[in-house]
């Protein structure tokens, strides 16, 4: 079973040399940290950042440069500022190559809840909608079950949608999957978690062909 | 041609009861705390506000939820607010939730004579009821409508007499837009500069867009989540 | 009769303090060297340019500094550059108080036609469509006869039209007059020039009402 | 990251014939000039270029009219050219008029991921034929739809190698959004700085926008009108 920091490292494994990359609230955050050797990647900020870079020295944090979750953070050499409108034209213009978010719900025709659970103070949809709307490649991070263990990837989404079938990849404290036609498609278990447990965890279809490997972390 | 006015006071002139609003910034960056602060002194309610966040419980436009001066936010994230989650629920305070990178289209439209456009944000979710859909290129898109506000107010850096400004770091973020947007738009910078000391080259808002500009004081800037990360040593 | 400096000296009584312009190419270039007295004016030029200024000293032309004419030009103190996208959006979004442009006709319901000759040699709209459907003040210079000494202000436009019930004001070598509902309405008249000269030169509907002042200048 | 090629021969590597480009600049001012040499040299035809005028007889997309590269322009002015001019009379070149501000509008809506757009330009003209004509506040608008591009080439001023660009006063025009719009963006600078030179809070193009850079040479920058005033003395 892979802890919060497992399915982070797991994420950064698809990283690519050049990708401008979204990285959502949470889990999504750490992948940062993870970035394989040899990789370049370039992290977008939807409040305006491109080559966003750590946080910044105790002491040199600036109230203007805050990333989407607010936090300060600092911009690396080669990065570059710019306002909302522009900042969303790259997103709904598929020229972020990676958004990774997390979910409270995946569907396995891949429609996403992410945004707001009824009778419950809605915060609302921040830049999520757009990004899922609109990224050629989404990856969430989540926990496969809730506390009480019932199953998040589910037949169909019990909780308002924040976007429909746009759900490339889902990486969870259990499993990788994709995203296919006949629904889930396991890819990898986690160390120590069997098919078996998988497919008890797991409400929507679930596709299992040939050997299923290990994640390698 | 001199947009300069004295102060927040000043520059709030005309702004009424039952308005709509634009106001800069994501969470606590970039916004207009002379602005907010000049409309608390001024009591003025019934207000549309349009703008990303509505602060936080004793800062930014929470600061007129706490004084009830707002009757609807628009907004893409309205967390971090108790006082506002509390006038929500009782119905005292109306919200419209639109996508992040709608609301920015949205103000931008409104600025730039665009009535209307499609965008796949939203499409399938409840953002999209009422709204037309049309597939392009194969994908279903919603139409948008472009968003207009009697005033917007924005925070800038520096600014001339003229109304052009330039922003510090993502502090710009909503601000350029909502400056193109507002039927009056109000400037709050940290430094008023002469014509000529901004390069014509490297202005974020041309001058056309301002209608009235003046230097802000004591700014507090507060930061939600100070992150920091210590030296190697 | 006014000559087309006269009628960019006309033109230019219109300014007023503050305003932003933008000048068509021809005649209404002329009217930026007769901006009255303690007025101060912002000229766009839609290429990207608010604050142009004049033409530079011979030796400091600029190949990157040209203004929609594609003549070379200087930026003022307190201009800015942008891009045509932004530049557009000033004009569409009636950010823009004035718009001074020529036209080869124009009808009484305040339609126009300047962009396109059938049979002849097509150049193409430029930015002329954009300004003449968004502008609020659209102030139109023009002969008001062409060389055949036959009408240019017309019933209805015959040649193709660049926007449709879009201009406010028409200065001619002969007269004033306001686009109102019930078609031209002749305000002043060039001196030396009859109020039957401007009827008899007039193919549209012409309201003339009371004593016709004669255009100072 | 490396976006950087040696020069306008590899930056055009991919474009085949019967392609569709974009090209920044207005008239003669802001063009990929080292770009435009590379396809005369490559020979490629065919071409739909997207671009706000066509050059002049010798400079300018001028040279890839005399060698009949391009089938079809789309453009906003093309006046200035007399081989342009006789290839649209005897229909061997096709021509495609479209407002100057829905061209730009249409290029960034492209890059944007903005399907189509409503517009008042061109209402009640021939330009609205065939298109959606739909009312907003009382008023009429057309339906424009986004322009896409195979490859976009712009030119800047200075640029590094992760594709940031600036660009050096009206010499900017249709390149950012062009910029935006291409599957693949090529970009011809005058000068390649390190990454870190460029102030990221004054980056006119975002390097995320753009796939190849290069330094060009030789920069003729004709002038079209050189109009200028005498010293007074």
């Amino acid at each position: 079973m892979l802890d919060k920091i497992g399915i982070a490292k797991r994420i950064a494994q698809e990283l690519r040399d050049g990708w401008y990359v979204n990285l959502g609230i949470g889990i999504p955050t750490l992948v940062a940290n993870y970035v394989p050797e040899g990789i370049k990647v370039i992290f977008q900020s939807e409040n305006g950042i491109l080559g966003m870079g750590p946080f910044p020295y105790e002491g040199e944090e600036d109230a203007d440069y805050i990333n989407a979750g607010k936090q300060t953070v600092t911009i690396l050499p080669g990065g570059s500022i710019f306002d909302s409108v522009t900042s969303f034209a790259m997103i709904r213009g598929q020229h972020i190559q990676l958004t990774v978010l997390g979910a409270m719900e995946v569907a396995d025709n891949g429609d996403i809840a992410n945004w707001k659970i009824p009778g419950k103070m809605v915060k609302g949809m921040g830049g999520a909608m757009d990004l899922v709307a609109s990224a050629d490649n989404i990856v969430v991070a989540m926990m496969h079950t809730n506390k009480r263990g019932d199953s998040k990837l589910l037949k169909k989404c019990t909780l308002p949608l924040t976007g429909v079938a746009c759900v490339s990849r889902v990486v969870t404290n259990l499993a990788v999957m994709d995203i296919c036609p006949d629904g889930f498609k396991l890819l990898e278990r986690a160390p120590g978690v069997s098919v078996d447990e998988i497919k008890a965890a797991t409400e929507g279809r679930l596709m299992v062909e040939g050997e299923i490997p290990e994640i390698r972390i | 041609m001199n947009k300069l006015v004295a102060n927040a006071t000043a520059a709030i002139t005309g702004i009424e009861d039952n308005m709509t609003l634009m106001l800069g910034g994501f969470g606590l960056c970039g916004i207009p705390e002379n602005c907010i602060t000049a409309l608390v002194e001024a009591g003025v309610t019934g207000l549309t506000c349009i703008s990303n966040n509505a602060g936080v419980d004793d800062f930014g436009l929470g600061l007129l939820l706490q004084k009830k001066q707002i009757r609807k936010m628009v907004s893409s994230y309205v967390g971090e607010n108790d006082e506002f989650e509390r006038q929500m629920l009782t119905g005292e305070l109306e919200v419209d939730l639109i996508p992040q990178g709608s609301l920015a289209a949205r103000c931008y439209a409104g600025g730039a004579g665009i009535p209307a456009f499609y965008t796949p944000a939203g499409y399938g979710t409840e953002v999209a009821a009422g709204k037309e859909v049309r597939e392009f290129n194969g994908k279903p898109h919603i139409l948008e409508e472009a968003l207009a506000a009697d005033f917007a107010i924005v925070k800038a850096w520096k600014g001339d007499r003229f109304g052009n400004l330039i922003y510090n770091g993502p502090a710009r973020n909503f601000n350029p837009a909502m400056a193109m947007a507002g039927k009056i738009t109000i400037a709050e910078v940290e430094e008023i500069v002469e014509p000529g000391e901004l390069d014509p080259n490297f202005i974020h808002t041309p001058g056309v867009f301002v209608q009235r500009i003046f230097q802000g004081s004591n700014y507090e800037k507060r930061i939600e989540q100070r992150t920091v990360r210590q030296r190697e040593s």
